[in-house]
């Protein structure tokens, strides 16, 4: 392969550590959190040691070396992503960004393109994390708008035969995930984009597990809003990214400090974006920590770590299915995926499964992902993950394999 | 192993590949379906009583080795006590459960139960073991509501 | 005095640096963010290097582990405050926390206790900072409530002669600081919050400048909500905390994972508090920072931190009043103010003070401190602020008060 | 010190107490009103042409020495510009003031304007030399819709 994964791995810290009495740590749930070499650590940790003050603020010269710091980290997520800097707005998570934009279109005037009548449709697709949908839901129950979906097919891709009827003169929003937290699936994101496009709908692109995991240029994507987690890119926790070309147009979220151009006692007009979003000291050691991150990403390559996730995917593909009684949730074909690999292993409850798992040091996640009315809809209320990144090699494949031969004895 | 051992003891693996009292009964004075929103667990609990006493208690459900064996052994151990009896029976069991690996538990008093005390040593799994019993609890403070209508006075 | 500042300052690793060719730090700006101790700087770093994994989501040892370490921390917030655990929210910060709370309450069904109509009124100070303003205009705009508010007398106080006019019959929230961010007031809560239960209103108290500073017990306050920052607390960029005794009764604010019951495509249902009010993988290293902020400040004791603070504010208001025209903003009796001190010196801008100040390295901050209706009120556009902490001494404002004079001689 | 000189220049302490131009005119064609939301300073700002050139900067204002010496230089320099001259010595000023201290400013273009160079290197203070620059932009915006209904075509 052509990452040289052992080298990598001595920037983790958390791999000199051992679980279990002893046991070497196999970590197969970057899906839910990646692991976090120490430039990132120290990113944060510097911060506070030599920095810290609280950015846009002060007029001294700590304030202006945190705004620097906080501001050159917006630029560093601005040219990973192909954007400009104002147009990024730093969240506590990928979470918050998709509340912010549901939340913020609740809040647009009537007669902005993003306020939702009776009249509208919402379109999500089947297979959203519940941090994808749940929101949608509520916007549509505050409006009144309708909220339809893609559904997904028996082999873990969307249904896109009916998509002129799913996306409607009517939908103004279409939010969808990049890559599916459960299925490894990435969705087509052409023609969803120009069918939505053609109606005058936004596209909101989850990209939590495509952003850690490939190059990504929104210019290219051609969607209106993309988000993802710093802490699923080796990213600091209590980090998340909103992208956005049209964000001059949304009206805000939070509200509070340094996101005002003018305050009254009975009312209060905006600054622009990204300012506009972005109420409050800021959560600048985060921040400033995502920046370092992308750094080591870049400095990897993008390309690089998406290839070398490609081959390990094509690898533990391989090697699970030759299990007997376990079953790939979701495609098996590599062009149709990326490196979330969920299964079923006969009868073993998951959750059973990821705790044999657990006792022979690998750590994999279990039960639906959030993602709930997917797994229902599967007829698989719960499955088990191993999703991989750039610090995983094939050896940790074959240790899997070997744990869920195991299991299957112990629970037999 | 002796960490997942003290989880998966045999008594468990038993219930579990040979539940009692699984499939439900076409009568019940009561039925609630409990969920475990943190894996998708469900279970389907009937029960009911002659006379304050557990005459029966029928289940149905989908879940992992523990949630199974917890409310197979609940379902056992339960029933021909007394609504009263079997609620201090449970409340020793969820304080058994939330006693983080310090506890045996009383085998005088939770029988075949006991065996699910390294449960409380794996927090992700507590939940599992619980899912059964609150499905019970639920359905007693309903059972009494249906038949002891409140008697206490005119408020 | 009877803390030991020396001691204390070797744990700030910040105080080890030079700011503007070499001048010594004298950091006056703890109002707008505090500096961290290594203890808490190392827990973010230990929680990444040892203990990094998806709370309350993965079946192994570093999940269990991770939520160990989050679950700890919140505990050790709730005995901080004299609350238990479940009363313990983690957002980002108390902007968050206070939009979490209009928002929550927009988002009640009609007939709750939090759901506002148009016959319904809102009552803030004119003292609030911005974060504890625009969220309750904004909420009142989108409800058709009145928002009403107490006036700051001259001399920094809340004028409280008409309070049982201000909060009427039709109040249901009453929202206001603790302390105030400009004027070190510290509010007289008993009558506000007799009054504001009398009426049925719940009690909002932005704690920010009062939870880092003095011993707090959220049961003897007697208010329903109580919001802080963990970056002013010592603790980490991008935590705060929301306590409330009502949780129970809030609908939820952000939606996605962790905080739901159960889920299908149409409608979901919520998880109890607090998880009902953390969608999505929390700010897990920060919380834990947070923890480790909270212990820092046990040790050292709340009680002696307030000494500590009233003494050196005793000191720089004797001072700073010797200075020819300087003018103290806020009350200077002690009893009724903390630590946050805001002043004009003749004609010269805060803005040319607070840079000719960072230029003999004293680091204060100036403009109108996220309360621009209480400086407009007070007819002081801008003023500077002083603001102190546990690692500040006396020396630093004889540093001070030379260097506003040497200001004075420059800008003459 | 050297820093903090830089920023402060003999000029801009002149123009901070003598300001030019001070002191609303009772006439102007359009009055714009602008506010820093950092710090709450504000400036009121008069213009009037002729022909489309500049004949009457008038301002008034609270603000920092920055401020009001920034815009107590533009009411001067701008004065007998056209609008068009005006605009492009502002966009030269404003890139001047994003320089982050790596240029000097064209002292041809920019006259007593180049004083403020220093200011690029405290990006605190950039918005405050930048207040007037704005409110005459924006004043310029409108007095051209004003005097020059759009003669373009008819869309
Ligand atoms: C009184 C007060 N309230 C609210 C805030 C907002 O806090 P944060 O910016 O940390 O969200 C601050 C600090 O800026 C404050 O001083
Ligand atoms: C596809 C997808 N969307 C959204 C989220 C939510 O991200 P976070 O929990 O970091 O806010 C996740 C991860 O949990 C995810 O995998």
């Amino acid at each position: 392969m052509s990452l040289d994964v052992a080298t990598i791995r001595k920037d983790f810290p958390i791999f000199d550590r051992t679980v279990r009495d002893g046991k070497k740590l196999i970590y197969l749930d970057s899906g839910a959190t990646s692991q976090k070499p120490n430039s990132v650590i120290d990113a944060e940790g510097d911060f506070y040691r030599f920095h810290n003050a609280a950015v846009h603020r002060g007029a001294h010269q700590l304030a202006e070396e945190a705004t620097d710091a906080y501001e050159g980290a917006r630029s560093k997520v601005a040219s990973f992503l192909g954007a400009r800097a104002e147009e990024i707005v730093f969240t506590k998570g990928a979470t918050e960004s998709l509340n912010l934009i549901a939340y913020a279109m609740g809040n647009a005037a009537s007669g902005s393109r993003f306020a939702l009548t009776s009249k509208d449709q919402i379109v999500v697709t089947e297979m959203e994390h519940h941090a994808n949908l749940i929101p949608w839901q509520q916007l549509a129950a505050r409006t009144g708008a309708q909220l339809t979906w893609f559904e997904v097919l028996p082999d873990g891709r969307l249904d896109l035969n009916s998509i002129n009827e799913v996306i409607s003169e009517n939908t103004k929003v279409v939010a969808l995930t990049h890559q599916s937290n459960v299925l490894g699936t990435i969705n087509p994101l052409d023609a969803i984009v120009a069918r939505a496009h053609e109606v005058g709908a936004v596209v909101v692109l989850d990209a939590c597990q495509s952003v850690p995991h490939m190059p990504i240029d929104v210019k290219t994507l051609g969607v209106d809003f993309l988000v993802f987690s710093g802490h699923k890119a080796i990213g600091p926790t209590g980090v998340g990214v909103l992208w956005s070309s049209v964000l001059e147009e949304l009206p805000p979220f939070l509200f509070g400090g340094s996101m005002i151009e003018n305050v009254t006692m009975k009312s209060a007009t905006w600054a622009p974006a990204p300012k506009r979003f972005e109420a409050g000291v800021p959560n600048m050691a985060q921040a400033v920590g995502l920046g370092a991150a992308i750094d080591y990403l870049s400095k990897v390559g993008m390309d690089k770590i998406h290839e070398h996730e490609l081959l390990l995917t094509k690898y533990f593909l391989e090697q699970l299915q030759k299990v007997p009684t376990l079953k790939i949730i979701g495609p098996t074909d590599l062009e149709l995926r990326g490196s979330c690999i969920s299964f079923t292993v006969g009868q073993i409850h998951p959750h059973d499964l990821g705790q044999y798992l657990d006792s022979q040091g690998v750590a994999v996640r279990t039960g639906h992902h959030c993602a709930w009315p997917l797994t229902r809809k599967l007829g698989v209320p719960a499955t088990t993950r191993a999703s991989l990144y750039l610090y995983n090699f094939e050896e940790e494949c074959d240790l899997l394999v070997e744990a869920i031969v195991k299991a299957q004895k112990y629970f037999a | 192993m002796m960490e997942l051992d003290s989880l998966y003891q045999e008594v468990i693996l038993d219930h579990y590949k040979h539940p009692l009292n699984k499939g439900l009964s076409e009568e019940y004075d009561v039925q609630v379906h409990h969920i475990n929103p943190s894996c998708g667990d469900e279970i389907t609990f009937n029960l009911s009583t002659e006379g304050g006493i557990i005459k029966s208690i029928t289940w149905d459900g989908v879940g992992c080795s523990i949630s199974q064996a917890s409310v197979s052994i609940a379902s056992d151990l339960l029933l021909n006590k007394t609504l009263e009896q079997a609620g201090s029976i449970a409340e020793v069991f969820i304080e058994l459960m939330h006693s983080k690996g310090t506890k045996d538990g009383d085998p005088l008093v939770l029988e075949d139960a006991v065996a699910l005390a390294g449960v409380s040593k794996f927090p992700a799994r507590i939940k599992c073991a619980l899912l059964g019993w609150m499905a019970f609890k639920d359905a007693a403070v309903r059972i009494k509501q249906l038949k002891e209508p409140d008697t206490r006075g005119s408020n």
